[in-house]
């Protein structure tokens, strides 16, 4: 049998009196965009940080086409094939975008010996110039990652993102704060990863509009647990998803 | 290697390495040799500190570590050569070790540890008289004689120096530049972010911390030699701070940075000996003045300037990357 | 930038003094730990200088004197005798801290420039340096002085000692803990504490419960007066017995009444029923403002033998400075600015009449003096 | 037995002192986020100011006293965090770590080069005076250092949690952008916490002096254990520095008369690695929420 690409398993995480997550489980099948939506404080970070190793689920499990990655650390599921961004900007501000880059994928080339006395960029310039091209920032190339603007730092976390060519990649709010333009080509950007290279997403995103317009699947989060899942146009017009909104 | 304006700049200061003792008295040797000494010292606390930003009190802790061994084992005849990597490597053990509270705690948190650590080697120093002397230290450890190079001689000892000082940079900057160095820059900017992009950081956070203990242990290693008597006081908790203070006022996180932060540290007392009494003062107001109007440093300082003179885009970038390396 | 500055100071001296100088480094711990030591010692021989100077200089030639700071970093120290001895100096006065001088002494032997320090380690004088003269015997000539104390005038069987645990402290417990088992005493209680140490609740509470006919008490000034504060505060009965730092005028004036009773060999005192050594202290004072110490009187009178053992030699000659001083008396009578009649062996160690001394409402008082030690 | 109590009590005594220099720690912390690495010097200063009012303007101690104090909160307090402590907040930590390290050697070389590198008396507040309770020797000062202690730290309690300033520089330091939109002044309060550190600092100085007397280098140690208690007892809780304090003060005592002099430095210290390995909140700490 053939296992989904992610599969989640009743993941529970309580901190103090809340309970921030609460039996949430889903599958993730290869190929897709998955949405992940739902009103301020209804455990989507939270949830993705016990999926990408930061916390650790007080139960439940998570595995990786079929084998279990728990309580993994955030690196280990890195080297997995797991790529993920940030809600806040996280890009590494005092190195040039090339080397954000490079960093982004260097880990998983060579071992630790040669990464110390071999090839100084670990042979990964090239792909790196080409990400970034593919981002559209190559002019940015040799400037330190802190002076390019917002929505250029959120296209250069993406990037790093899938540097290391990860088969699954959780963008956290990609589209926060960034100007219409940005967006139009950050949506196309991971449409063309999707389709090209058949990258499976899973997308936190407030943006309703590019949500809707670039998943083909949302699960809906309220207080902790799933209250609706399916297609964007079966979550439109879903009265208990309208309510949570409202509710909030 | 590229004939870049780099390059042409290093093969300078070599030079300049080369030819300044001579026809200089003792004390300029003797001063320029510990320089570079510090320098190396100062150079590890930088990887651990300017481009890993794990704070260490610990430095001098390190070269003690690294001088006391030479001088245990040199003074039961063994060869220089043979205890400097046993020096070497007992630090980097122990670096490893200390790097372990470095794992769970971070910021301040660690510099108490490593200030803390810095004193228990001071007190077991002092108290272990069987082994170190206690508070008497040890005296009369051998320069190396290497056969066709005997380093007793001052100027001798100096160019010993700059030799394994050269090698050392050499080193540092193939770990600087190489993905290790990378990692511990990502580190140092921003840890989680580094984590999920498949860093393993507890690795990287304790080889940061090790290279650079071993790095003290290395300068400790020619301490020895160089003074031919050490006593625990002499690696008390004041000289870590000391070693900070020449990486944070050359520039954290620059590769020479922390050359000119010892050269001003070590030179400014004499610079200032005119003012007599008050050249501590000075020295603390400078030092104040320099963080709050160029928390860089010196090398950060001169790179703002030279970025305004230099208004050509090319030669700054030039300049950029060989500061920071 | 080293010329320009050496240049500068060497102009400002220049227009002081005639052209002929004799040059004299001090190099001292005018920073750090050690500066009240530091700076005494360089007091005493800047007075000494002024005095020398305006009486005609050494054979007829002006002193020129540069003062070198060695943060109380041993190394650093180091650094400055090659400084003093690149710079040509006759004769470097110091360092104080033993830690120090045991580091540099040996760049002063080996450029053969005398050495005149104010370390009192024994070790110091145990090296064969013949380069190197004390200013005030080590700790292995004045702590002996004390055994005939415990033995017969306080007939002690079993006695204590609380020390200071850096070089200077071991030094003189070392010796001590020698002497008591020659003289057939035995040590009940071993307390050290740290330089700079605050609290002596505990050592103190050890001292009470450990049942000793005498303590021997050997910290530096003002640890003595912490500790003899707290002595009193937890009413110690215990004969206390020291060195020099125990009941010098500064530990009187820091620890008040509390210094009452305290017993000490001094082998240097501005309290001593010496004229010279009151006129000197009334000299030190009116110039500087404060009183000298054992350290100030160090300073002056090695400076004074610079002066009076050159002159016997009639020429600047540091050869035979270093010969001439080894076995050397310098009788008081005729050396009035010695103070007291100062001795040196083949060692370069110093022997000198001493003074027991014992604090009386707040006075140090000489009860008896200790012949020279052959 | 007898000596154990003694030593205890000798312990609390120091130790409250160590309190009132730790507590002053953990305010700058939850204001300012940084360390002082000058607080021992903080602590040596006011000595001198009080000893210049004496010496040099011919104050009585009174007078002489207020006008320590008054100086200490215009330098320590106000100018402090104007000059220092603000243009450094947005380089980060290390900066004004270095930076209070280098105001520490300032405040020394000051005071050695224009008052006197040698220690100088200090008259004592409290009068000389003991009872000898069978061998146990309990003396005035000791008492009354527990005393006031206690008496500062519970008024210093009562004041953050019952006056509306002491709420306002709760809430500024736990979290100075919620506090802001709430109304407060942010920045006053956070003055105001330095200022309280000054007016601390100086009392743990006149009631510290008369015992380690006033010199120059007199902070040093102090503002070491000064440091380790706050991190033993809670950096962000005051009873947690008067825990810390005593704890150090009684340990220290101990290990001093019943297990070794040499290693006594080493107990505080292993005891703080201890703490921030297993328990980095410190003993009466809450834990700090880490931000992912």
């Amino acid at each position: 049998m053939t296992h989904p690409l992610l599969s989640v398993r009743s993941v529970s995480k309580r901190f103090g009196n809340i309970q921030a997550v609460n039996d949430v489980s889903f599958d993730v099948q290869q190929g897709e965009i998955l949405g992940l939506i739902g009103p301020n404080g209804s455990g989507k970070s939270t949830l993705f940080n016990c999926l990408l190793g930061q916390y650790q689920p007080d139960s439940g499990s998570v595995a990786l086409k079929g084998s279990n990655i728990t309580g993994k650390s955030p690196s280990e599921l890195n080297l997995l094939g797991i790529g993920r961004t940030f809600q806040q900007l996280s890009v590494f501000p005092e190195m040039t975008v090339i080397d954000n880059v490079i960093l982004a994928g260097q880990e998983h080339s060579g071992s630790m010996i040669s990464r110390l006395f071999g090839s100084p960029d670990a042979g990964l310039t090239k792909a790196a110039e080409k990400l970034i091209g593919f981002f559209k920032i190559s002019h940015l190339r040799d400037e330190p990652a802190g002076s390019l603007s917002y929505g250029q730092q959120k296209l250069l976390d993406a990037a790093m993102a899938f540097m290391a060519e990860p088969s699954l990649v959780l963008l956290d709010e990609p589209a926060g704060g960034v100007n219409l333009t940005m967006l139009g080509n950050l949506k196309e950007r991971l449409q063309a990863f999707n389709s090209e290279f058949g990258t499976t997403f899973v997308v936190i995103e407030h943006n309703m509009e590019f949500v809707m317009s670039l998943c083909s699947r949302i699960i809906v989060l309220a207080e902790g647990s799933v209250i609706a899942e399916g297609t964007p146009e079966e979550i439109r017009s879903n009265q208990t998803v309208i309510d949570a909104y409202l509710g909030a | 290697m590229k004939f870049t304006k780099r390059n042409l700049w290093l093969l300078i200061g070599l030079a300049l390495l080369i030819l300044a003792p001579i026809g200089q008295g003792r004390y300029i040797v003797y001063t320029l040799t510990s320089w570079l000494v510090f320098s190396i010292a100062a150079m590890g606390l930088n990887l651990t500190l300017g481009y890993a930003g794990q704070i260490s009190l610990a430095q001098s802790a390190f070269m003690a570590v690294g001088a006391y061994i030479t001088a245990l084992l040199t003074l039961n005849g063994i060869h220089w050569i043979v205890a400097m990597p046993i020096a070497v490597l007992s630090s980097f053990v122990l670096g490893l070790l200390i790097g372990f509270p470095a794992l769970r705690v971070k910021g301040h948190f660690l510099a108490f540890v490593t200030l803390a650590f810095t004193t228990l080697v001071f007190l077991v120093l002092r108290n272990e008289d069987w082994l170190t002397g206690g508070p008497y230290g040890l005296s009369g450890m051998p320069r190396p004689d290497f056969g066709l190079f005997n380093t007793g001689k001052n100027i001798n000892f100096y160019y010993f120096t700059v030799f394994i000082f050269v090698i050392f940079s050499l080193l540092m900057y193939q770990i600087v530049r190489s993905p290790w160095g990378r990692a511990f820059k990502g580190l140092r900017e921003n840890e989680i972010r580094a984590e999920s992009l498949g860093v393993n950081t507890r690795r990287i956070t304790l080889l940061a911390f090790a290279i650079g203990s071993a790095a003290g242990g290395l300068a400790g290693s020619l301490m020895t030699p160089l003074v031919q008597f050490i006593e625990p006081g002499s690696f008390a908790l004041l000289h870590s701070l000391r070693i900070l203070l020449m990486v944070i006022v050359g520039g954290a996180g620059f590769f020479f940075g922390p050359v000119v932060g010892a050269g001003v540290v070590i030179m400014l007392p004499e610079v200032l000996r005119f003012t007599e009494g008050y050249y501590l003062m000075i020295y603390a107001v400078t030092v104040v003045v320099l963080i709050i109007f160029c928390p860089k440093g010196l090398v950060g300082l001169g790179e703002i300037i030279s970025r305004k003179i230099l208004k050509k885009k090319e030669v700054r970038k030039d300049f950029e990357q060989g500061a920071k390396l | 930038m080293f010329k320009q500055i050496a240049g500068a100071s060497a102009l400002m001296l220049a227009m002081a003094s005639p052209v002929h100088a004799v040059d004299i480094a001090i190099v001292a711990e005018l920073s750090g730990g050690g500066a009240p030591a530091g700076t005494q010692y360089r007091d005493g021989i800047m007075l000494a200088i002024e005095e020398i100077n305006a009486s005609g200089g050494i054979l007829g030639e002006k002193i020129k004197v540069t003062q070198h700071d060695t943060q109380t970093d041993p190394q650093i120290s180091k650094g400055l005798v090659t400084k003093a001895i690149d710079d040509g100096a006759y004769v470097i006065m110091g360092t104080v801290y033993s830690s120090s001088t045991i580091v540099n002494m040996f760049e002063a032997m080996n450029a053969g420039v005398p050495q005149i320090v104010g370390a009192e380690a024994p070790n110091i004088t145990q090296k064969g340096n013949p380069y190197v003269f004390r200013t005030a015997y080590g700790a292995h000539r004045g702590v002996p002085s004390l055994t005939g104390y415990f033995r017969d005038n306080l007939k002690a069987k079993k006695v204590a000692v609380t020390w200071v645990n850096n070089e200077f402290g071991k030094g003189g417990h070392d010796v001590f803990v020698a002497e008591m088992k020659k003289a057939g005493i035995n040590v009940i209680a071993d307390i050290p504490s740290e330089a700079g140490a605050a609290d002596f609740a505990a050592d103190v509470s050890r001292l009470k419960s450990a049942g000793a006919d005498a303590v021997f008490v050997y910290l530096h000034e003002e640890e003595s007066a912490r500790f003899l504060k707290e002595a009193k505060k937890q009413g110690l009965k215990t004969p206390l017995v020291g060195e020099v730092t125990l009941t010098g005028q500064k530990v009187i004036d820091l620890a008040g009444d509390a210094a009452n009773g305290a017993v000490a060999h001094v082998g240097l005192t501005a309290q001593a029923n010496v004229k010279s050594i009151q006129d000197f202290g009334k000299k030190f004072s009116a110039k500087y403002g404060h009183q000298t110490d054992h350290n100030g009187i160090k300073g002056y009178i090695g400076m004074w033998a610079v002066k009076y053992v050159t002159e016997m030699n009639g020429a600047f000659d540091q050869k035979k400075f270093a010969d001439k001083m080894h076995g050397l008396c310098l009788d008081v009578n005729k050396h009035p600015n010695m103070l007291l009649t100062t001795c040196w062996d083949k060692d370069g160690e110093l022997a000198r009449e001493s003074f027991m001394v014992e604090v009386q409402n707040g006075k140090q008082v000489v009860t008896t003096t200790v012949a020279a030690a052959k | 037995m007898e000596q154990l109590i003694q030593v205890v009590l000798s312990g609390l005594a120091t130790g409250s002192i160590y309190a009132l220099a730790a507590i002053g720690f953990t305010l700058i912390w939850q204001a300012a986020q940084t360390v002082n690495f000058a607080q021992g010097e903080f602590v040596m200063l006011p000595a001198f100011f009080v000893l210049i009012g004496i010496n040099f303007l011919g104050m009585p101690l009174w007078l002489a006293m207020l006008f320590g104090l008054a100086l200490s909160v215009l330098i320590l307090g106000v100018a402090f965090k104007r000059i220092l402590v603000d243009p450094l907040l947005s380089h980060g930590g290390l900066s004004l770590i270095i930076a209070t390290m280098a105001v520490a050697i300032l405040m020394k070389e000051l005071v050695k080069e224009f008052y006197s590198a040698e220690a100088q008396p200090y008259p004592a507040l409290v009068p000389q005076g003991a009872w000898d309770l069978s061998g146990v020797i309990i003396s005035l000062q000791d008492i009354s250092h527990l005393i006031i202690c206690f008496v500062v730290i519970v008024g210093l309690t009562l004041f953050l949690d019952k006056t509306k300033v002491g709420r306002c520089m709760q809430a500024a330091a736990q979290n100075a952008a919620v506090a802001e939109i709430l109304g407060v002044n942010v920045k006053r309060m956070i003055l105001y916490t330095f200022v309280v550190n000054a007016v601390l600092a100086t009392l743990a100085s006149f009631l510290i002096t008369p015992v380690y007397l006033a010199k120059f280098s007199s902070g040093e140690y102090l503002g070491l254990i000064a440091f380790i208690a706050a991190i033993v007892g809670g950096f962000n809780q005051v009873r947690g520095a008067l825990a810390g304090g005593l704890l150090i003060g009684v340990l220290d005592n101990i290990t001093a008369t019943y297990i070794t002099a040499e290693y006594r430095q080493a107990i505080p210290l292993l005891l703080l690695i201890a703490v921030i390995l297993f328990k980095p909140e410190g003993i009466l700490g809450k834990p700090e929420g880490r931000a992912v």
